[in-house]
């Protein structure tokens, strides 16, 4: 530690400490105009020189970079020689960079409010503080700009002035830029597309969103500049609790478990096949999905149902069962379109003052307390129209304005009827996911020709399947509303907690068994067992069977040449006495 | 058969650009044709330092001194002097003013005067060949420090000679190569900084052409002090012969193992890469060097780290110029008594106490000897520049010279009799520097030599920090306004404002003394400013725009008869008048060229 | 070439020590044979070669041997002056081969002039 | 009187069965003459029943077992997939028309699917007619010849 003296007070720091740190410790501020505290001093703009008094010598030394080595030596920060040379750098840099307002700031701050030199460019901004290219070469790494010719024509500048292809638009030049030199521009047009909506910030390191579990931030690796260019970890310098590790690595862990209940859920039909309802090719057509993503307080247009030039609807249409109920697509009813459709009306009547037309085959509100919603919209004046969605044109041909044109018939009034709305909903069928084939597979359950998965028995065991320890729950077993995915969800568990509580397994009865007289010890069986319940005694040269581990498929039993094996509850005298009963 | 007699033909820069080497080749030629190529040899040297008098040929051992030649005087001189043993008068150097021929090289003033020092080998040895530079105790002090002294002997030596920075800062070798063996870490460089940016200062290109060893043996002999196995020496890339002979010293050093590993079986290991540098006049300073040799931009750097503790690759770095080098192994060899006994001032209490031994000039601009001149510290300005240089041509009155190159100052006639070394032209406002010496008479404005070093000096500023890169420039515009008849009484004191703001405030040594020429000139010819910028007018005539031409009717009329020739000469069509007629000249349409007054026979027009 | 050590210095020092002393115009003795028009034509050509030969085959290495021209007596050409350091010359007159090999034996490297081929002690004076 | 056959149908539990039981769940009308036994498993099937039941009056035998892959046993089937073309191949060798012997894959949703299968199978054992295997006296019945399959 040294003692040093700056303006007249007396003040301890460790050595190497630099007078701009030292005087900030002492509450006094020295003027800067290129420095940054995430970067190397570059100390170009020399606004911030003081003098540095040994003896009768004085030395000018810029504050951000002179590292403090030897006591006894007193610093000015704002002696009047001091103050002379910033007017007149300030006056400088006025003619350099008039539009800068930093510089007027401080030049007024000096009394400096004209300068005496012609002025080359009345809006130039840069003083070249080189910050922008410290931070692009150091801390982001892209090396994407930098200095170019020298003395007076020096400019900050792309390689031959190109769009180079190492910048990776963190924008980080512009954050740095002291002056307002460098801006972003948002070239993007200003549309709202209705498919590309988010529901939470997409910063390279963000909580996806407000309900996401568990609640805490993580790094998106494609936009990180850190997996890029190895450079920026200004988060972890930010992070107080200092828990930002960038080797953390998805990670597959094997877990053992006695029981598993699927609730893998359902994806939501992709209308853009049915090129008669638009769906990606006319604006303001939205799927049922996309029309709840706008409706959330945290999607970016704030829960406001918006169109897509940003203005509120006058008049929405509904279509009930996109994808579901049709021959060509799902045959199944998709159960829960026709309540979360008339939800929507609710929303847009509370929202926005639009007409709201529910395009329906039947309207089925089978839940409690659902028919007395339906009748309230009704009440709220909701036009519903018994009658599939068949055709959106857009408006453009006909009235020449903006607006899109449902084609329906009107089965009740037996009518063919085209209305004029502003925007579409499709309530889409719910379809299994693209995966679930597989997934049935590995748990060994089967799937239906629907694609949801196949409960043991559709009365007698809902939740659980045909493979002991294996339990649905939810969508995944069939078109389903929360209220009732959630009961399935908890019978599930109490299936699951049964085995866990008892703590003992219950065999089936049925398993096989060798008698070990018959047995030759010709191995057949050993290599049959799908499950390797059979294993060959080297001892007593006879196999064995595994009863805990025996499934009873009696394959072995069928195979075994000398009848050893016996499939308990299937032996072959029963079925043999079952043939001989049917053609006595 | 030994040969009698060397014609030493010289071959640097000055001398090949005056076609030397084609006379190289005529001389053997007719020395074949005579057959006499048993007895005389024809060896070219490194440059002679009379540039002025080039192409430059010695006829050894007679040392009668032959300039100005050309290709067609050989035959003449080989069968007079060579086979006669007739020098030949007509072609000798003849002094300023006089009619006799001076035969000998030593009796010419030139020479007379100097002490040759770094430039001890110069027109004395063959550059490309090792063995002439041997034969000159060449690597004998080298030999002496490796086998007989150690690193702190050697330190010591140089720190009693009093030896200091010859490249312009004047930094106390000694102290220099002390601390740099003292700083932390086991790689550490020396480097000869040949980027000898200043415009007319050629020393360090002619030392390399004529005697790279010796700038090699003195770098061997630094590196052995500090404790060093590699050496960088940066060439400017407008030196290719000299490039080109540092080559040939370097493999012939290598070969005979005067460099690399383990010279003279001592374990001393050394070598030494060439780097080139890219012109930039700002890489003559140490730090920006160093950024230009790692690859980076030559942007210099804050020195509150000093580089011999953080330099190049940031390790310790020890960097001297190409005079510094070579006058080193002559200081080991001959001693400190022989050094400190030469040039002013006393060294042994203080280091800084003196400027000790000799320093090469180049003298240029209004001098009759333009040339290299190495003279002892402490020779007077007048010595220098009518003993040595030979007085100013055509009889024109001295007016002022400007030492140190584009950053050191103009020191005028009352000055004439200030010892030239570090201590007094620094207090004079101006800088050892270099060596650059710019002499300048009565046709010389003082504002257009101030506007021309500060263009200089502008332009090649590296534009890094705000003071230099914009202070020099407003302080340029100033200027060319002045000399363009538009400087307000206010610009006097802006420009000394800005002077003391820019040498302040800048971060490095170009910035720190770009103003030197401008504050000299305002301190010494203030007078010539007013002049400017009150009356609007430029005494020497160099400013043009403040030129008047007015033609004098009675001369026109009487003696030219309104001859018309300037009418028809001048470009802008500014002059009116028919035959017999006085002719005069529109104001307004007059470009001020100068053409009208050059060609009028009758010195009618005239400059005002 | 090998890798020099301290007496290879010394050696390729030596042995170049004649050119440099040449060059320096530094040397114990100077031989300066008159080659004027009439001297070539009388054979000062020869004397010089024969010295030529003499200060190679003696290995001499401080002898500056030059040329000069006519002397102005015609009539006792070949002729030639050696002049130690710091002694007058000696003009040697109707040179011959033989004549020069003893003149440089007795007088060049033994320093006595002989006397009975000298034409004068102390003509002009050359530094 | 119309020549009525009698099949064996052997069932594995958890596909065919369940395909036929929705079949008679929803009501489809399909030939009452294959008289089902239930195995765990289309590998549990033994060449011996077959050859069993046709002793005892059989004229036919229709095995279904679960699609490959969807085996509840995992590869149950596919042990049934070797078994049943050799066993062909031994009816072949006791002079029985292979074709009185059937494997289809039925999965527990295609209740129509197990319908048409037992349709179209009774249709083909009609036509083959009984087989009467107590009448033959083996040594000198001549081998009964079929066409081509």
């Amino acid at each position: 530690m040294i003692k040093v003296t700056i303006d007249g007070r007396d003040i301890e720091v460790k050595e190497e400490t630099t007078i701009l740190n030292a005087a900030r410790e002492l509450g006094i501020k020295i003027p800067t105009l290129c420095y940054s505290e995430f970067l190397e001093p570059y100390a170009v703009c020399r606004i911030c020189l003081c003098e540095v008094v040994r003896g009768k010598r004085s030395r000018l030394v810029t504050a951000c970079n002179y590292p403090l080595r030897d006591a006894s030596v007193s610093i000015l920060t704002n002696s009047a020689r001091v103050r002379n040379l910033r007017k007149l750098n300030l006056e400088l840099l006025l003619a350099q960079a008039p539009a800068a307002k930093i510089v007027q700031d401080l030049a007024a701050e000096y009394g400096v409010t004209k300068t005496r030199f012609p002025i080359k460019n009345p809006d130039e901004k840069c003083i070249l503080c080189g910050l922008c290219v410290q931070v692009c070469e150091n801390l982001v790494g892209a090396g994407a700009i930098g200095f170019s010719s020298r003395g007076s024509k020096r400019e900050v500048s792309t390689p031959w002035g190109v769009e180079p292809e190492t910048c990776i638009l963190c924008g980080a030049c512009a954050h740095f830029c002291p002056t307002g030199h460098i801006v972003m521009t948002e070239e993007a047009d200003e549309r709202i597309l209705h498919s590309e909506l988010t529901l939470g910030p997409n910063a390279a390191i963000s909580i996806p969103f407000r309900q996401a579990i568990p609640n805490v931030p993580r790094i998106d690796v494609e936009h990180c500049i850190h997996f890029k260019t190895g450079g920026c970890e200004l988060c972890s310098k930010v992070c107080p609790k200092d828990c930002i590790d960038y080797q953390m690595k998805d990670e597959i862990e094997d877990i053992d478990v006695g029981a598993i209940v699927v609730a893998t859920g359902f994806q939501d039909f992709d209308p853009t096949p049915l090129k008669q309802y638009g769906y990606g090719k006319y604006a303001n057509v939205l799927s049922s999905i996309e029309f709840e993503q706008m409706n959330n307080a945290a999607s970016p247009t704030g829960g406001a149902i918006v169109l897509e030039n940003g203005e509120e609807p006058r008049s929405v249409a509904i279509l009930h069962c996109i994808g579901s109920r049709d021959e060509n697509n799902h045959k199944y009813c998709s159960r829960v379109c026709c309540m979360y459709a008339l939800k929507f009306a609710h929303l847009i009547k509370e929202k926005t003052t639009a007409e709201v037309y529910q395009l329906y085959i039947d309207m089925r509100a089978f839940g409690k307390g659902y028919e007395e919603f339906y009748h309230r919209l009704l009440e709220e004046g909701v036009n519903v129209i018994r009658g599939k969605g068949a055709e959106i044109a857009p408006i453009g041909g006909k009235f020449g304005e903006e607006g899109l044109l449902v084609r329906c018939e009107d089965t009740l009034i037996s009518k063919f009827r085209e209305i004029p709305v502003d925007m579409v909903v499709l309530c889409t069928a719910l379809e299994a996911r693209d995966d679930s084939a597989d997934l049935a597979r590995k748990l060994n359950i089967s799937k239906g020709a629907d694609g949801w998965f196949i409960e043991a028995h559709p009365k007698l065991a809902p939740v659980s399947t045909t493979t002991d320890g294996v339990f649905l729950a939810g969508v995944c077993q069939g078109p389903k509303d929360i209220p009732d995915a959630v009961a399935q969800g908890t019978a599930a568990a109490g299936q699951a907690m049964k085995l866990m509580t008892v703590g003992e397994l219950f065999l089936d009865a049925a398993y096989a068994a060798i008698t070990d007289e018959i047995c030759s010890g010709c191995r057949i069986c050993n290599g049959l067992c799908p499950y390797n319940a059979i294993s060959f005694l080297e001892d007593k040269k006879v196999s064995e069977v595994n009863a805990a581990m025996c499934k009873a498929c009696g394959t072995c039993a069928a195979a075994c040449p000398s009848g050893a094996i016996t499939a308990r509850h299937f032996t072959d005298d029963q079925i043999y006495a079952q043939i001989e009963a049917i053609f006595a | 058969m030994p040969y009698r007699a060397n014609m030493m033909v010289c071959a640097g820069t000055g001398c090949v650009s005056n076609h030397s080497l084609e006379l190289k080749q005529a001389l053997e030629e007719e020395i074949q044709k005579r057959g006499l190529t048993d007895e005389v040899q024809v060896v070219p040297t490194g440059c002679n330092g009379f540039c002025g008098a080039g192409p430059i040929v010695v006829v050894q051992p007679d040392g009668i001194f032959y300039q100005l030649l050309k290709v067609k005087d050989i035959p003449y001189l080989v069968e007079e002097h060579l086979l006669k043993g007739r020098p030949v008068p007509r072609l000798m150097y003849v002094p300023p003013e006089e009619k006799t021929p001076i035969p000998k090289m030593n009796d010419i003033g030139f020479f007379k005067g100097q002490m040759l020092v770094a430039l001890r080998n110069r027109g004395m040895i063959d550059p490309e060949n090792i063995d002439d530079y041997i034969a000159r105790d060449g690597y004998r002090s080298l030999a002496k420090v490796l086998t007989t002294m150690t690193p702190d002997e050697v330190i010591g030596v140089i720190k009693a000679s009093g030896l200091r920075g010859r490249g312009g800062g004047g930094f106390p070798t000694g102290i220099k190569w002390e601390s740099c063996k003292k700083a932390e870490g086991d790689i550490k460089y020396v480097i000869c900084n040949a980027d000898e940016g200043d415009p007319g200062a050629f020393m360090d290109r002619s030392i390399i052409e004529g005697d790279p060893h010796s700038v090699l043996e003195g770098m061997a002999i630094g590196a052995y002090a500090i404790g060093v196995s590699q050496g960088y020496i940066y060439v400017r890339i407008e030196y290719p012969l000299a490039i080109q002979r540092f080559r040939i010293a370097l493999k012939q050093a290598r070969d005979y193992g005067l460099l690399g590993d383990n010279i003279f079986g001592t374990g001393f290991s050394f070598d030494v890469d060439i780097r080139r540098g890219a012109g930039a006049f700002v890489c003559g300073e140490s730090t920006a060097l160093m950024a230009s040799v790692e690859g980076r931009p030559g942007e210099p750097r804050a020195k509150y780290i000093h580089t011999v503790e953080h330099g190049l690759w940031n390790r310790p770095t020890c960097l001297n110029n190409v005079e510094t080098w070579a006058t080193v192994p002559v200081i080991i060899l001959r001693g400190v008594e022989w050094f400190t006994s030469i040039g002013t001032g006393d060294v042994s209490q203080n280091p800084w106490g003196g400027s000790k031994g000799t320093k090469v000039f180049s003298l240029a601009g209004k001098i009759n000897n333009t040339g290299l001149v190495e003279v002892p510290m402490g020779i007077t300005l007048r010595e220098m520049i009518y003993d040595v240089g030979g007085g100013i041509p055509k009889g024109r009155k001295f007016k002022a010279v400007q030492t140190g190159g584009p950053s050191g100052g103009f020191l005028p006639t009352e000055l004439l009799d200030l010892q030239v070394d570090y201590e007094q032209l620094t207090e004079a406002g101006s800088m050892m520097g270099s060596g650059g010496m710019v002499v300048m008479d009565e046709d010389n404005c003082m504002v257009d030599m101030a506007k021309y070093f500060l263009t200089f000096t502008q332009d090649e500023s590296c534009g890094k920090c705000t003071p230099c890169r914009e202070g020099t420039l407003q302080m340029l515009e100033i200027l060319k306004r002045i000399c363009e008849g538009k400087g307000v009484p206010e610009d006097i004191q802006l420009l000394e404002d800005l002077s003391h703001f820019v040498i302040d405030a800048s971060l490095c040594a170009l910035g720190g003394s770009a103003p030197n020429p401008v504050l000299t000139s305002l301190r010494y010819f203030r007078d010539e400013y007013i002049t400017h910028i009150r009356d609007k007018k430029c005494p020497a005539h160099i400013c043009r725009d403040l030129n008047v031409y007015t033609i004098d009717p009675e001369l026109c009329l009487v003696k030219g008869h309104g001859c018309g020739v300037c009418r028809r000469q001048c470009p802008d069509s500014a002059i009116v008048g028919e035959k017999n007629q006085v002719h005069n000249i529109d104001q307004e349409l007059c470009k001020k060229c100068g053409v009208c007054l050059d060609v009028c026979k009758f010195d009618a027009v005239k400059v005002a | 070439m090998p890798k020099l050590n301290l007496e290879d210095l010394d050696k390729i020092s030596e042995w170049r020590r004649r050119t440099t002393m040449l060059r320096e115009g530094a040397g114990r003795a100077k031989v300066t044979v008159h080659m004027g028009t009439c001297g070539i034509a009388a054979g000062a050509r020869k004397i010089m070669d024969a010295l030529l030969r003499l200060v190679e085959e003696n290995d001499v290495k401080d002898v500056i041997l030059t040329t000069s021209g006519c002397a102005g007596l015609c009539s006792r050409e070949p002729m030639a002056t050696v002049e130690l350091v710091n002694e007058a010359p000696v003009k040697y007159v109707d040179l011959t081969e033989e004549k020069i090999g003893a003149i440089f034996r007795e007088h060049v490297l033994g320093g006595r002039p002989v006397l009975e081929y000298a034409l004068a002690l102390g003509s002009e004076r050359t530094q | 009187m119309d020549f009525e056959p009698k099949i064996l149908g052997l069932l594995c539990n958890w596909c065919s069965y369940t395909g036929a039981d929705l079949a008679g769940t929803a009501r489809m009308k399909y030939p009452p003459n294959v008289y089902t036994v239930r195995v765990m498993c289309s590998g549990r099937v033994d060449p011996g029943f077959i050859l069993d039941a046709m002793r005892a009056g059989a004229d036919g035998v229709l095995v279904c077992g679960c699609h490959p892959g969807d085996c509840h046993y995992v590869e149950g089937n596919y042990k049934c997939l070797r078994r049943i073309p050799l066993t062909k191949k031994l009816l072949e060798g006791f002079g029985i028309d292979p074709r009185r012997l059937r494997l289809e894959w039925v999965s527990a949703s295609e209740g129509g699917r197990f319908k048409e299968v037992v349709t179209e199978f009774t249709e083909q054992i009609r036509a083959l007619g009984p087989l009467k295997l107590n009448d033959w006296a083996f040594a000198e019945q001549p081998l009964e010849v079929h066409e081509a399959a």
